[in-house]
């Protein structure tokens, strides 16, 4: 996320440098969480209000694979558009 | 709530660290972003790429949430104010 | 949120001091959070399935502005609430 | 999952900690139930003041909200006890 | 929740031990939390949408109690589940 | 974001954070599940035990969210392995 870590500072402290371990952690966590919500209710929760069978049928897991590869692909669009409002000096989404 | 008094040494460390939470926030708020797009924009898993209507339909939906946010933050902040100044208390 | 800050403790440590500081930061980013949420789905998404325009129109503006104001008050209306159920000897909503 | 054993300043230090946590806690608890309440009753924005109708609504809500999660906790105490007694472990 | 601490360590620090008591808490919480917004939304909020009146009515009530024990047993059930499925090493949930 | 560079020791008290860390998010994603298998499965409050019906329904939910679930990760480790090696860094 390059339009948030502009300058870095030299040299972090082991409190730092565990803080930024940290937050990437937390950010990919969130990401794959929302990820999964979003693909699982478009791809398997809408057809299966009883869930009959626990194993995925070859659409859902065709339907997974092509959600995870355009969910990641909204996400750069999205970055890119975010660093572009940055760059305009509109900052962070206005706080 | 009365905000505790802080020395000065006190003051710059909790200035870094308010930067950091400020970074973990907004990292956190474009993710839910990217979610609230996705869900209403992209319908199609015939392919695994955006279509030109999908790509159009994020970038609105990025300024119309950037364009939002921005107003209720301004109107946030104003309100506060008021609230405040009017004794209540924040939160 | 003086139902909860009761009685305070003549001197806090840095740290203690510290973890108020980083409550009163969650609890406006979540009240924040919160806001948004409602306020962009009454005035804006209701009306916006397909995203046809970036800019926000005259409506869903003075929609906005209304709709802070109202969530604000309803905040302190609440509190109210719940410094009286406090007060009756509640406890914190039954926890 | 087994409790560690705390000496006594320890269990001291915590119970500090878990004040904080769950002062935290009640007041996130707090945000969302005015989210919570706020959907469903406020829902006209001609007015920037919130009409008595919708302060009713509010009011009645928080309500049913707090005597819903008193008895709520009580019922989760009453069947954790249980479940913990049949050895069953917690979580 | 014995199917993720396998092994225990022998003699955890003072910050370990108190890692080990927030996510006890936090679990607690979180558990505690989704079970609320499961049985008010399938006990009160259904048949609520004015709220005219603030107690619960004895149908709300015996349905809290009832909801309570099942989404308990829910849990219970697929904590059994979840136990199963770690044994046959598919590990914790694909991550 | 370049990662920090760690020095060993750092890299050995970090993995053990990490590892706390991981079981903390696993889980709260256990308890996020329970709730997404209740609410389509469980909803007759006539009793206060689960229905046969009800547990079969819970047990074939726990699987499709397992199996989904295991599918999305491994699709996501592929992707992200793409788009890093792209250029186009993480998030």
């Amino acid at each position: 996320m390059s339009f948030i870590f502009g300058g870095q500072r030299p040299q972090p402290s082991k409190d730092e440098k565990f803080a930024m371990l940290d937050m990437e952690f937390e950010t990919s966590t969130d990401i794959f969480t929302r990820m999964m919500g979003s693909c699982m209710k478009k791809c398997v929760l809408q057809n299966n209000k009883n869930f009959v069978e626990g194993e995925l049928n070859k659409g859902e897991s065709v339907c997974l694979d092509r959600c995870v590869a355009k969910f990641l692909a909204s996400q750069q669009l999205m970055q890119k558009k975010m660093e572009e409002a940055s760059k305009n000096g509109g900052g962070m989404m206005g706080m | 709530m009365n905000a505790p008094n802080l020395t000065q040494a006190e003051q710059q460390e909790y200035q870094q660290r308010m930067e950091r939470k400020s970074i973990q926030m907004a990292i956190l708020q474009f993710s839910r972003l990217t979610q609230q797009c996705f869900e209403p924009c992209v319908e199609d898993f015939t392919s695994k790429t955006l279509g030109s209507r999908e790509e159009a339909c994020l970038t609105k939906c990025f300024e119309k949430f950037h364009n939002g946010q921005t107003r209720i933050a301004q109107r946030f902040q104003e309100n506060m104010a008021v609230i405040t100044n009017n004794g209540q208390g924040g939160f």
